[in-house]
């Protein structure tokens, strides 16, 4: 290289000029670190096979113990009389997160199309700190504050609603579905502004440019151009709601029996478990079918949720 | 603001009292320390959380863990090895039973305990069929046994509950319980039925309460309070012992803690002073199940 | 196609329809957001009121191994907070007088914490110090902080060299190939998991196959698990938005594919990486089912403040759960409003401190 | 459409400074200059598509049909329904190809579908589309090539039959035979429509327009008929930049 | 370094063909050519920068030094670090200015500081941005100006001492003024480096290369001395090309 200044020539070049070989020497730190990442990836495949084979491992003992026909339908779950019968729990915990995906999610939904699409970019970022400090919030802390300020309020509407002689305490369905609506809530309306702030830009001012209101391109292209990315929203919703343990615990009342109204106390698959799990005797059948009932749970949720994503990237390809 | 440090004791032990008994206790220090862990019945739960703190203090480096969860769940725990000693209201059943030692610390009475309110004033006591009928849901209105009217509302402990079974071995023949509203524990049961308006359930007398309404007992030879005296005299029925099982021979801190509480120092000395039980040396009268 | 009268008139009567949408929406959007503050508010007060009631008792509570040093890494975070929290409050209000300083004031701000550390350690609020009290008033939060922070260090030390490695390998390593797909079912099914599952999971694996009783690591490894997906989920979003052109300038300086991960990707994604640390964090502090299964409810005297991974014990959102589902201490209500606001400025602090130590990451 | 000394700034930074210019109707105008000069702004200025920027300021007037457009009492919506606008990137709707083009008429409010029909068809046969997707109107408009879904956005756009059609770059992102093809569209509207066209091909610009605007650093250097600006421009920059000076 | 009927599949997708050329020691060549036209392609070959896409296949050879480059044992990363590449965006790591030019230093293991300091102190001199930034040293680099990243990105790819430096649209997203300082830094530079350039801007390739190669649809239509292509082209294509017709 002509113009190489003396100081050049002091240097010494950092690559041997007439090679391009690779060198004999294999790099040792770079393959130890291409097999680390790569068993980082094999680690995720190991470690849900284990948690779903430990489940199922159990679960699919119980299933044998029970009958599969008798743990969905049977109405009466009495691990202590060896009956069991599932149903109250699927029942309760379908509806309470049911009930919650339509008090917490549908509004929250709702916000975040507001949120994102017709307030300024200031309040915006008010609106998302907040809801992501509130979804941060560990559940129990939500289901205590349940537990405190809405369980009474709910054994009054239940008395406003049912005259005054049934036997309400205000724990039950209705509790337990506005509990988990509020604590999926934020969640929601969090995964719903990022779904609606993945919709291109360029489509907005698109719209726009034909005329459309800021109200018009909310409704007729984001909401339709995220719509797949919301329908996951709510769903991981409604599947969180399906999974909550504790909080529900501390508000459901814990009855074994599908409930008689919103109000009177019934229990869910996850808080069944917890309670019952307490005292079963690893390996017997009273502990196999919490097990059994886990993967029905497993299988209410993570279905949910996978046919939603499955249907969510089918359709992105379309 | 400060009432919440009102209510708390000082720092009872200086640490002038702990150099003199680790003194005392160097010959078996040894066994002393370490962890025990206990779970199971929260009817006992007051019970060995009293030993504890004494037992804690006064052995340098011991420790004693105690969770509740109830006491089919101190059984399971102790059964598995997950814990050292399986608290537990009532005897093993005979599936666990082969392996475990049962050590008897105190006896206990249950009773029924109902939120206070104008419906229930003028019911001072309930008899056994009564107690039946409430409980299997038969009789739904306070009205039925003689109160005001106002709707009953159950509350059970869970299905692991020695005091459930106990209670409902006497009471109801068999664990004939209406499906209701159910709590995990004694403490959230207390909580819960103070409340809870029209409000019922059932507990271990260690949990008895100025501001609920604790039942007698009416039967064809008059009232009988659930008191030490008609218990331990066996004019009371409703009463278990209280177990504190553990996997084969208790050893090591187990074994130091088991003796501090069978101790005559804890069972003469701290245990009366412990609302609601009643020294095993007391009792007049035996059982050899539930 | 229409006149311009006409266009006018359908806007007028659009105009309509969104006004009144606008307010609805606008309410509702408000109140849900508001709803939130309030509840925030309203629990950090009711609960700091319990939080900051000083002791009467300046001596050492309890003799607890470990209880010294707590004490004053207590008393240093909260005076040192207080302190950075006043200089930072003057810097803004004389903003030039003291730009000159900003040394100074770091010093100082560390003097300060010292200092105060070594003189107040005995009288801090009882409350962050003491044990908990399963059947007693006066019971205090203190193992259980330290407990759900060491677990969620124990869980971090889990989460994010396996986080990241499985992210780099799904957004550079792997291509497309079918084991890619597994891997993404995999961490699919994992994110759709209910919590209660992975406690089931971690209760027959380490509490009875492997006979390890409840254990601090266990719940970490656990929480670890639950986690992965999220983390993963977010850094490869965040490696991926890397630029592919920073990479390939890597490239072409003669960089091999894992330096220019380790020197550019990873330091550009990082903001991204740490946000997803972040949340898992939260997670940590929030999970309470599979902690229950796996870490245990109770506090030991004995090693309540050991950095022994084996031993048990709750964490704060495992406490509130328990004193309202099992506790016997009457005064149960301070207890949790107490253990509520500590939860909610733990996660308010780590919130802030990633946003601060975002700037370290590299970009800006 | 007319503008007076028209200047936007975002935020503390100038864009645009004291540009004025008149297009008379039926006109076609390209807009010259090199990148960050400010064309783009200037042209969403003209059918109030700033609004959407946070922290903009816009002084001057601009006059649509001798009324100011920034006046406090106009409805942007029904000024971006008169002056259409297509984007450099073509951004089709995630919807079919009749419902791209027929929705600006529906969010006006039309609802006929025999009226709809009508207009889809001949917004593209305007658009010179019509042939190639007649036979597939309900597929997705983003299966279509490049070039159709530019012209797909112009059809769009002429749907709504408005007065003025703004066209940022609009073939900077296609093929030369896609930009052949929309480079005679545009040479046909001209016609029926009032253009202003954004390119930085100065070939294009001679191509299309009838007059060319020359931006240089957010002012308007200089604007005149395009055969006098590409053979005899009045200032040094404008000859620098046409013949490739710099840029 | 001779590129030998060299054809590039992205899948099965041709984009360039049958392309041989011959780039002698310290000379400059630009390429120019539509949009698409297989440009980024065939440079991003010369280093072997293509290794990294996703079911590229190439065909031919391109020797470096008599070297062929694709040859099984070939080290790709030794590969770049004897030709150095510039991309159009610049691409500053987020370090500081020191760092992103010391960095395939680094890489390549010199840890030696006063070695690092000199190396950078040249590299950055070389790329004319020593006296604007020699004060700040240890700020971010991208702090810096878009015309002085990019001339970052060259002190960085100069500081490893290539052989070769190919450059993809350096100036297209600079400013007149930054433009006129690279191409002035390329001026000086093809002197010490063998320089492949590609632009959009003509007038660019005839200020800085003294060949110039025209690709249309993956091919290499022609190449020779820049004046004679600029003023004689051999093809239709190029003189259709170069008096702007397309493109
Ligand atoms: N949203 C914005 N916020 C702040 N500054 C902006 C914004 N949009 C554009 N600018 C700045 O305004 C100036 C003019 O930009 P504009 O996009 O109008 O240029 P242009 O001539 O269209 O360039 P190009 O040919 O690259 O499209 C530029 O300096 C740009 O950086
Ligand atoms: N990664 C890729 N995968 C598939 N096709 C590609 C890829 N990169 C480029 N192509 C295609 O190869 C052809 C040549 O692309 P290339 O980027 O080399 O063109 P270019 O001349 O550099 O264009 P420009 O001037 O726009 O940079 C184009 O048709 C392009 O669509
Ligand atoms: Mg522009
Ligand atoms: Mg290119
Ligand atoms: O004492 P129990 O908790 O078993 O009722």
């Amino acid at each position: 290289m002509a113009s190489k200044t003396a100081l050049a020539a002091e240097i010494p070049p950092f690559v041997p000029a007439e090679r391009l070989r690779a060198s004999a020497r294999p790099r040792w730190g770079e393959i130890a670190i291409r097999g680390f990442i790569a068993a980082c990836g094999l680690f995720v495949v190991v470690a849900t096979a284990a948690v779903i084979m430990f489940i199922a491992r159990a679960g699919v003992r119980g299933i044998r113990d029970v009958g599969l026909g008798a743990l969905l339908s049977g109405e009466i779950w009495k691990p202590e009389a060896n009956v069991f019968g599932g149903y109250p729990l699927i029942f309760g915990t379908a509806i309470s997160a049911l009930g919650a995906a339509l008090v917490g999610a549908i509004p929250a939904l709702l916000a975040a199309v507001w949120v994102s699409e017709l307030t300024p970019k200031g309040a915006r970022s008010i609106y998302r700190r907040t809801m992501e400090v509130a979804a941060a919030v560990p559940s129990v802390v939500y289901g205590w504050l349940a537990l405190v300020h809405l369980v009474p309020q709910a054994e009054w509407v239940a008395h406003a609603l049912h005259g005054e002689d049934v036997q309400v305490s205000g724990e039950g369905l209705a509790s337990s579905a506005v509990l988990l609506g509020i604590m999926i809530a934020p969640t929601v309306f969090l995964l719903s502004l990022d779904a609606l702030s993945r919709v291109p830009g360029t489509l907005r001012e698109a719209s726009a440019a034909l005329g459309a209101s800021s109200w018009q391109t909310a409704f007729r292209i984001c909401l339709p151009g995220a719509g797949r990315s919301l329908f996951t929203a709510v769903f991981f919703g409604f599947a969180r709601a399906a999974g909550e343990t504790m909080a529900v615990q501390m508000v459901i009342g814990g009855a074994r029996r599908v409930p008689a109204n919103l109000f009177s106390p019934t229990t869910t698959i996850s808080t069944q478990i917890v309670m019952d799990m307490q005292n079963a005797t690893p390996n017997t059948t009273a502990s196999n079918v919490l097990f059994s009932m886990s993967l029905v749970l497993l299988v209410l949720s993570a279905g949910v949720v996978l046919i939603s994503r499955v249907v969510g990237r089918w359709g992105s390809k379309a | 603001l400060l009432g919440a440090c009102d209510k708390s004791q000082p720092p009872a032990p200086a640490a002038t009292a702990d150099a003199s008994t680790s003194t005392n206790s160097a010959a078996v220090a040894d066994k002393k320390e370490g962890t025990v862990r206990a779970s199971g019945s929260s009817a006992l739960q007051p019970l060995v959380n009293a030993a504890k703190e004494k037992y804690e203090t006064e052995n340098k480096g011991a420790s004693v863990e105690v969770s509740a969860g109830g006491s089919k769940k101190g059984l399971a725990d102790v059964a598995s090895g997950a814990v050292h000693i399986g608290n537990s209201d009532i005897f093993a059943p005979d599936d666990l039973k082969s392996g475990l030692v049962d050590h008897k610390v105190a006896t206990v009475g249950f009773a029924a305990m109902a939120n206070k309110g104008p419906y229930s004033e003028k019911i001072a006591s309930l008899s056994v069929q009564d107690l039946a009928k409430i409980f299997s849901g038969a009789v739904k209105n306070w009205k039925e046994v003689g109160g005001e009217s106002q709707p009953i509302v159950v509350i059970n402990r869970a299905a692991g509950s020695g005091t459930r079974t106990v209670f409902g071995n006497i009471v109801l023949g068999g664990d004939k319980f209406v499906e209701s509203q159910t709590e995990d524990n004694s403490g959230a049961l207390v909580a819960k039925l103070k409340q809870t308006k029209g409000a019922i359930s059932y507990l271990a007398l260690s949990f008895k309460d100025d501001e609920l309404k604790t039942f007698s007992l009416k039967g064809d030879g008059g009232v009988v309070e659930p008191n030490a005296a008609n218990i331990t005299s066996g004019a009371y029925p409703i009463w278990s012992y209280e177990h504190m099982y553990t996997k084969g021979e208790a050893a090591g801190s187990t074994k130091a803690f088991l003796d501090y509480i069978l101790s005559p120092a804890f069972q003469d000395n701290v245990l009366p002073n412990v609302k609601g039980f009643i020294a095993i040396t007391q009792m007049k009268v035996s059982r050899e199940k539930d | 196609m229409s006149t311009l009268a006409e266009l006018q008139r359908t806007r007028r009567r659009h105009r309509l329809v969104e006004t009144v949408l606008e307010r609805g929406l606008a309410t509702g959007a408000l109140g849900l957001a508001g709803l939130y503050i309030l509840g925030l508010v309203v629990l950090v007060f009711r609960g700091g009121h319990k939080v900051t009631s000083f002791t009467v008792f300046p001596s050492p509570l309890l003799d607890v191994q470990g209880e010294d040093v707590v004490r004053f890494v207590m008393a240093a975070s909260i005076f040192g907070s207080l302190a950075w929290g006043i200089t930072a409050l003057a810097r803004r209000l004389f903003a030039t007088a003291l730009a000159a300083h900003r040394s100074k004031l770091r010093i100082g701000v560390v003097v300060v914490a010292v200092a105060c550390a070594a003189l107040f350690r005995d009288h801090l609020p009882r409350f962050l110090i003491a044990l908990p009290s399963d059947t007693t008033a006066g019971g205090g939060v203190g193992p259980e902080i330290f407990n759900t922070l060491y677990a969620a260090v124990l869980s971090t030390a889990i989460t994010l060299p396996v986080g990241i490695g499985a992210a780099v390998y799904l957004a550079r390593f792997a291509g497309g190939g079918k084991f890619v797909a597994v891997v993404r079912m995999a961490l699919d099914t994992l994110a759709s998991l209910p919590s209660i599952v992975y406690g089931l999971f971690g209760f027959l694996v380490f509490v009875v196959e492997m006979r390890a009783g409840y254990s601090l690591l266990a719940g970490a490894f656990v929480l670890a698990l639950l986690n992965l997906p999220l983390v993963v989920g977010v850094a490869e979003e965040s490696i991926r938005s890397v630029p592919g052109e920073l990479e390939d300038a890597s490239l072409a300086l003669g960089a091999t594919r894992v330096q220019t991960t380790l020197r550019v990707t990873i330091p550009y994604a990082w903001p991204g990486i740490l946000s997803a640390l972040v949340l898992s964090i939260g997670r940590v502090f929030a999970e309470s089912a599979p902690l229950v299964m796996t870490a245990g409810t109770t506090i030991s005297r004995a090693d309540a403040y050991s950095l022994n991974p084996m031993r048990g014990g709750e964490t704060l959102a495992v406490h509130l759960w328990y004193v309202n589902s099992a506790g016997l201490s009457p005064d149960r209500a301070d207890v949790s409003a107490g253990t509520a606001a500590v939860l909610i400025v733990l996660i308010g602090a780590t919130n802030f401190l990633a946003s601060r130590l975002a700037h370290f990451g590299g970009r800006k | 459409m007319r503008a007076t000394d028209l200047s936007v700034h975002y935020g503390s930074k100038k864009a645009i400074a004291g540009v004025t210019i008149d297009v008379h109707e039926h006109e076609s105008l390209a807009l010259i200059g090199p990148s960050g000069c400010g064309k783009s702004t200037f042209l969403r200025s003209l059918n109030r598509m700033n609004d959407t920027v946070e922290g903009i300021r816009v002084e001057g007037t601009v006059e649509l049909d001798g009324e100011p457009i920034y006046a406090a009492d106009v409805d942007p919506v029904l000024v971006r329904r008169r002056v259409g606008m297509v984007f450099q990137r073509s951004t089709p709707f995630p919807k079919s190809i009749f419902e791209n083009v027929a929705y600006g008429l529906r969010i006006a409010g039309q609802q006929n579908a025999r009226v709809l029909a009508e207009s889809v068809e001949r917004a593209l046969r305007r658009a010179a589309l019509w042939d190639e997707v007649k036979d597939r109107l309900s597929d997705s408009g983003m299966g279509l090539s490049g070039g159709q879904q530019q012209r797909l956005c112009i059809a769009r756009a002429l749907a709504v039959e408005p007065e003025v059609l703004l066209m940022d770059e609009p073939c900077s992102a296609l093929d030369p035979i896609a930009t052949a093809k929309v480079e005679d569209l545009v040479s046909d509207l001209r016609h029926s429509v009032t253009i202003v066209i954004v390119t930085h091909n100065m070939q294009q610009a001679a191509r299309v327009s009838q007059k060319t605007g020359f931006f240089y650093m957010g002012r308007l250097v200089e604007v005149g008929d395009t055969s006098t600006i590409f053979t005899r421009p009045r200032h040094r920059e404008t000859e620098d930049y046409i013949t490739g000076r710099f840029g």
